[in-house]
């Protein structure tokens, strides 16, 4: 703890090596009385602790992270490095366009770029993450409807498959969110969807390939049926890894997606964020994205406010997103160009597919074992759980020992001691190799010297985490030594 | 093939093990019509060099203009170690800690992010960021909405004097759950709050008072009074901070009798640069009652098998992965590593070296504001104290005087003339610590010799320069 | 204090550990006599954020002119990671790694660029860096003296194709210690060394000849013939090299029959930026027999007490720290950091990406000296075959056409005529993988330019621009 | 091993996407047949390894690295950003001064600092590390005497103590380097001295405070002495630090300097290098610094070179020197100022001498308990190898397990199993008693379990290494696959 290492009236001094001007003016009331309680320590110190706790995490740049449904690939360096050139950097968001044409044209030829990729009408890059494009989204559909005067449209419908922001977007837009099966195979239970659909549908929203990690083979007569109903398709782009370059939302017939930059885009996580979810939409849906857009009038870059853009449903942050996250994704938007993105859905479909192969052969079960993987699968370790009594978190800790970051564990919900792996495109075959030996090995663990697994991780910085306690006794902030 | 490590080999042999002929052979399943072409549109990729080029290109492009423009978005000094630090692949590269173990590194040093903006608010607890100020507030607004039981209406009081942008943002995020935001006027004397206004709502249900420090104008609200006029009429105070001002302010926690319930702001002043208004974070922190309707994550402190201390995300029933559509917010991804920039920013800085930041923007805008007042007809329309942004009123269109200033490559502040049309000729100007004597000197040449020109030669006004 | 984490309380309680009043009286054992004043002379401190001020209007000041100018330093791409991990804390703030199990980091990679440099200059040995290419040459003369058995002489044959300040340091470097450079002409026509001149030296004691690949005229020696002389005249070869070069050109250790003896060049090329020329490194590497003669850090593998491989520093014996004055060279600190961002960069780039770069840097120079020999009066004199730089003459002065190319922001290349006034108006010219068409063609217009106004008013030519 | 991870027709091809030009006008024969053998990885591959490498690693950032006599203090992380600004990196060396009054104005004002810091009379920049520097000091008063012609002078004295570059440099100057012994209280044996003074003395090279520590008090006398026998006096300005700001070596009678600018001025070792080693001179041994030197004409900022210097002795490199490491102590020398310098030498001596004092008081011998430490000092374990077989080398391996780097081991040669201790002034007191604490523990191991710390490390990536089989069965390259 950085606190730990405080001492009353220590300074990083190179920093504050100024006299501190006196505040006359500001009446005594509204002054506070102490400095805030942060940290009294010196540069070094704060150096050294960041860096040691920095290695304490897995990270891409460290290890193997197949991390379903989150794309953990390489993030270029290039990226990071272009989009913070001091220009860049210094660029106050409120610049008049005159000292913004090199941003905005960033901006305008990304938008591009989505629009194409996807095959949507438009693009408005300001969502600051998935979930917020999904919100817009949503609220982008309610908008349509309303313009309409189809007010009675109260429902959203999600697969009980779908990722947990789905039906909480949904009821941010004040919907409510109903869920709908998916069925034996991967896909969604239609017969389910045909009942459930109605003038109180305003939408549905899928990921395709979905959660479950197949693709969603009747999608144009999924398409077809929610059109009919008078609803909307929302595409959660979440997964479009799997499709880059060869698959459209638009053409499968959505009306508004969200992307993850973050995951198909390649910016960095940054053990959380920031991302961004830039929305795209078909024509319809247009005149009612997000401000602020960035247009070209001929000769110049010009910005679209509430002003050019009256039927907008606003906008979602003070000012245009998360530029720098965009500038990332634009770099690797350029470096990889057309044929680069056709190879995103090739090569994490390979590999995914052939992961997939080899832990079957494996002795493992997959969830859908008759269907292709998208670029990601899900495997069930019910027999495992069942038979030896390890059960899916404990093969995911035991994985953090051999140095492998866990897979996404019981999620989607639907399948019982589910593993979704996601193996993306820049790993190598022997990085999956590798992969099979480490699960061969702990399922051989399993069955021999189970304890050994049920109480991994061993060798990370702390062992397994009480989170009962962590929310029970709240501890939320440094009190001071105790 | 960029970033893609596989060989011939390798591609052979993955698809025998498949048993595939083709890549394409596993898209089988994708019906054929639905299958794209080669999108010609978009441009075919380069190398990082050439990309390099073009970047480089396009960031001179935009100039490196005297920044004296504020309005949300502050131009601060970051120690060079923040960002050396912040961009080490392990945090820059790392997901959200859904494994624990494996994850100490970024799950302690949000722990510690924590501690320190509750220090800096005298809040209870925080979360591990929101998107943007402006974004947590709307989510202060919903939070406070859920919170407080009392109040049916979800109706908010929302002064004027809050940036007229977080206005925006928060109606847009709200008002599809049927939210709505009163405001209330300011008083045209002080630039702060109109208590009058306010006290026309006195004893209406209103959820929540939203109460900005500094507010938009750069002005110090009446903290105490505002906090305590709202519980005393049933609402909840949500404070909207700048962080950096609180160093040297009166904490939301303490404000009035009993304290802010909520606070939130936009993190940016702390390490973040102004890099054209993101990625930022949002910061929200509340009293502990209040901290099962908080959105976002959590982090907390706990043992492992062995009672070794360790930090995990906690209280996840709040959120959408867990409680989906019964969540306290849709948010997921946040703003991690612009955390993690504020954390180490803020341990480098401590709190006394963050007092010195702003005690330094305060004397700079002062002297800026001082220096300006001294042109003929430019004058200070408010008298309430400021913090380090102030209005000024000026002889010409705002918007023409700025975009004059623009040419001679400075950023003169912000047009308040849309937002405060009954302002006039107004702009809010700012100077950080940064902002040196000879560049307020710089401000004031240049914005002399733009007045002259416009009492001069009224038909030069358009700048064709 | 920056950088001093002391709080008062701390020296307070350390000062009466050590049993003295005060920090001064820790000096107690200095004359008084001696003791410096306060340094007036030197500038008071300044905060961080003034300092960077400063640094980045320095920085600026001095403009980013288009660069075709090599000789010896060379503008090119470095893939963005590179310096990103070079600068990690790990590697950044470490020392020489004495402590060889906490210090595998920085071991393990140094074997890997002997590997990398051995598989590139076709060399048994490699050690880890010398100081830059110039002082490696002087280090490789003294390495030939000793290890040549057979000559007694001290003396050494260096072409006048070599580098000029590369000639300068090694003289400078050399000559303590009685050691005589004997240069040959290079041939007129050609531009690689003339072997008529060499040939008077045949069966003359000379210790070493000295072979640079590319010369410095950016012209290919004949390796193969050159190594076969100096062998059959009981030398050594010493090979000087360009490291891109050697990605597409026959490695020096198969130069000729058996090969040169010691390869030795400027690593810059390998991921070190421009940089006001530093700084770079030098590398060294040579037949395994020289092994104990060579100077400098050298890591080997071995194993620990388990059988694990691990990575030490070896030879020790041949050091200073050992065997003070009779160590194989006075070197200590070599350049490190540079060799961790040369390792990264070739592991990055591979051997076949090495080629690429080398090809288009070639196929560059090739297309900027031709649009230039369009202008006229502007030649080629030499029939050699480049690799990346090449020798034009012009219709003036060379410095007055540089000075003129100058003002308009391109750098034109390097003057020859201080150290080859037989060449006349003559300069060398480079044109990176870096540089476009365009930037080739806007040389090729303010050459054109100069030219034409050197012409027609010749007094301009002090340029006054 | 990277190589490891090679496989044949693996590239990195974000960076060299792009067509590869032919060569037709290179004679086959002198072109190479296959690309060098490099390894071929991916991007991320390198970046994964290269990141994973680096944790191996103890460093400054992340660990107390109290390594005598190489002063590994904090190394400001803005030093690393301003000498990186995008116009200082792309700066030609032979650019025209018109394009380098910006850099050349940083050279000139470090040259001017380190003038007065070390009261000199002239300062040149250019020498690469602290050994190249002295070499110039020594090639100075060779050229000195030679001017003179005062040839007969062939010795250099040193003190037994003294680092091994001094007499190796010496050597390079073709003198021959004669060993002067250390007195019982640390300080020179001024009686042996006068022995080896005489007409072939052509100087002494000094370290003060000497590597054994202590500030050699008699400085005045020495100097008398060596300038009556017609020598010349060298200062070794490794130990810098331990008197910045406190006495300058130009006022103790030294003609020349070289400063280590890698430990005074807090430049970063990088694992080796790249360093900085400045020489200072009296005004008679000005005419023959190094070249290039900049010097201001009252307008501008212009090089001196061979040209305008003629009895330079010369150029030590091509360019002029590691100028990115002058750039970084620039950066540092203004960030301190003044006031700073002084205080790098006060509080070195107080953290060393306090460290001093509590490892005494912990039961370990200092090997000068009489002297005041300067900024760092002896142990010597001579008594526990004695007793307990626990030698110097072992203690120092198992201070590795308890996270701290040893100091300096072995050296200098004359005290017997000696620590030399140099904690620097950016440790924070703490850390001092921290390792006190990892002393003592250390010390008790050695007395209950002697096996433990004899086999030490236990920790570390590797346990110890066999040196002897290192340089037995030579292996400094990779050969492919065992
Ligand atoms: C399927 C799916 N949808 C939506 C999201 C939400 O995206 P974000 O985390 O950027 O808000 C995610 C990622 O977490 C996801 O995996
Ligand atoms: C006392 C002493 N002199 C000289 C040197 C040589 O300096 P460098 O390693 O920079 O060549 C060192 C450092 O290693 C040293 O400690």
């Amino acid at each position: 703890m950085i606190y730990e290492q405080s001492r009353s009236g220590r300074q990083a001094t190179a920093q504050t090596n100024f006299e501190m001007p006196a505040l006359p003016d500001i009446p005594q009331e509204l002054l506070r009385e102490q400095p805030a309680g942060l940290p009294e320590v010196s540069e070094m110190q704060a150096v050294r602790h960041y860096t040691r706790l920095s290695q304490k995490n897995f990270s891409i740049d460290t290890h193997f992270y197949p991390l379903g449904s989150c794309t953990m690939k390489y993030n270029p360096r290039a990226c990071n490095s272009l989009a913070s050139l001091p220009g860049f950097l210094s660029r106050h968001p409120l610049a008049p366009d005159t000292h913004s044409q090199g941003f905005m044209a960033c901006m305008h030829e990304l938008q591009e770029i989505l629009k194409h990729v996807t095959g949507m009408h438009a693009v408005s890059l300001s969502p600051a993450a998935g979930a917020q494009g999904e919100f817009a989204g949503v609220a982008m559909i309610r908008a349509y409807h309303d313009a309409r005067g189809d007010d009675a449209r109260t429902e959203i419908l999600v697969p009980d498959a779908a990722h947990g922001t789905n039906p909480a977007s949904a009821v941010m837009c004040g919907y409510k969110a109903r869920e709908i099966p998916t069925g034996q195979d991967g896909d969604i239970d239609l017969e389910a969807l045909k009942e459930v659909l109605g003038p109180q549908t305003a939408g549905i929203m899928l990921t395709n390939p979905s959660t479950v990690g197949v693709f969603e083979r009747r999608i144009k007569e999924i398409a077809g049926l929610v059109h009919d109903a008078g609803g909307l398709l929302y595409y959660d782009g979440a997964n479009l890894n799997a499709i880059l370059g060869k698959v459209r939302p638009g053409d499968m017939g959505f009306d508004v997606i969200h992307m993850n930059l973050h995951k198909t885009f390649s910016t960095p996580h940054g053990g959380g964020g920031p991302g961004a979810g830039p929305v795209g939409v078909s024509q319809r849906l247009e005149p009612y994205l997000p401000v602020p857009m960035v247009d070209f009038d001929g000769s110049d870059y010009v910005w679209l406010t509430e002003k050019e853009r009256s039927d907008t449903i606003g906008r979602l942050s003070a000012f245009a997103g998360n530029a720098g996250v965009l500038l990332r994704a634009y770099v690797y938007a350029r470096l990889l160009g057309r044929e680069g993105m056709h190879r995103v859905a090739e090569f994490s479909s390979l590999n995914a597919n052939y992961l997939l192969k080899r832990l079957m052969e494996a002795g493992f079960d997959a969830a859908y074992p008759e269907r292709r993987a998208s670029h990601e699968f899900i495997l069930t370790l019910k027999k495992q759980a069942k038979e030896l009594g390890v059960n899916t978190m404990d093969f995911a800790k035991r994985m953090l020992d051999y140095g492998v970051h866990a897979p996404t564990t019981y999620f989607p919900l639907l399948v019982p001691e589910c593993l979704l792996v996601e193996p993306t495109e820049t790993e190598a075959k022997e990085d999956l190799d590798d992969f099979v030996e480490i699960m061969k090995t702990i399922k051989q663990e399993a069955e021999t010297q189970p304890e050994l697994v049920k109480q991994a991780p061993h060798t990370m910085p702390v062992r397994r985490l009480d989170d009962v306690r962590a929310a029970r006794e709240l501890d939320l902030a440094w009190k001071g030594q105790e | 093939m960029p970033f893609i490590p596989h060989t011939e080999e390798d591609i052979q042999e993955m698809l025998t093990a498949i048993g595939v002929d083709s890549i394409d052979a596993l898209f089988d399943e994708i019906p054929d019509e639905l299958r794209c072409g080669e999108l010609d549109e978009i441009p075919a990729g380069m190398p990082e060099m050439e990309v390099s080029r073009l970047m480089q290109g396009r960031a001179r492009q935009d100039g490196q203009p005297l920044c004296f423009l504020g309005a949300g978005a502050y131009d601060h000094h970051i120690p060079a170690a923040v960002w050396q630090l912040t961009t080490r692949g392990e945090f820059y590269t790392a997901y959200t800690p859904y494994q624990a173990e494996a994850s100490q590194g970024t799950l302690q040093l949000l722990y510690e992010y924590q501690s320190m903006m509750t220090a800096l608010t005298g809040m209870d607890v925080s979360n591990a960021s929101l998107y943007d100020g402006a974004s947590a507030l709307a989510e202060a607004v919903l939070m406070a909405v859920r919170g407080n039981r009392k109040s049916k209406s979800g109706r908010i009081l929302v002064p004027r004097t809050l940036h007229p942008l977080y206005r925006r943002v928060t109606h847009s995020i709200v008002r599809n759950q049927g939210i709505e935001l009163v405001e209330i006027d300011y008083d045209s004397e002080s630039g702060q709050v109109d208590l009058s206004s306010l006290e026309q709502h006195a004893g209406e249900d209103f959820a929540a008072l939203v109460i900005p420090q500094p507010n938009f104008f750069g002005v110090l609200e009446n903290t105490d009074r505002l906090t305590d006029w709202a519980h005393a009429n049933g609402m909840l105070a949500i404070a909207v901070v700048n962080p950096l001002a609180m160093s040297i302010l009166k904490p939301a926690g303490e404000w009035g009798e009993s304290g802010a319930d909520i606070c939130c702001g936009e993190g940016q002043p702390m390490g973040a640069p102004l890099a054209s208004g993101g990625p930022y974070f949002g910061f929200l922190c509340c009293r502990e009652k209040l901290v099962r309707q908080m959105p976002g994550r959590i982090i907390g402190k706990t043992v492992d098998l062995d009672g070794k201390p360790g930090y995990a995300l906690t209280l996840q029933a709040r959120e959408q992965h867990i409680r989906r559509s019964k969540a306290t917010s849709n948010i997921c991804t946040n703003q991690g590593l612009m955390v993690t920039a504020a954390t180490i920013h803020m341990a480098i800085m401590g709190g006394e070296g963050l007092q010195r930041v702003a005690a330094a923007c305060h004397a700079n805008t002062k002297k800026l504001a001082q220096t300006l007042c001294d042109l003929p007809q430019v004058e200070s329309p408010f008298t309430g104290p400021v913090f380090h942004e102030q209005v000024l009123r000026l002889p010409l269109a705002a918007k023409d005087a700025l975009r004059a200033l623009a040419a001679h490559n400075v950023l003169g502040g912000f047009d308040l003339s849309d937002d405060y049309p009954e302002l006039e000729n107004a702009i809010l100007v700012c100077a950080t610590e940064l902002r040196s004597d000879e560049e307020i000197e710089q401000y004031r040449s240049k914005l002399e010799r733009v007045i002259a020109a416009q009492v001069q030669t009224p038909c030069q006004l358009k700048p064709d320069w």
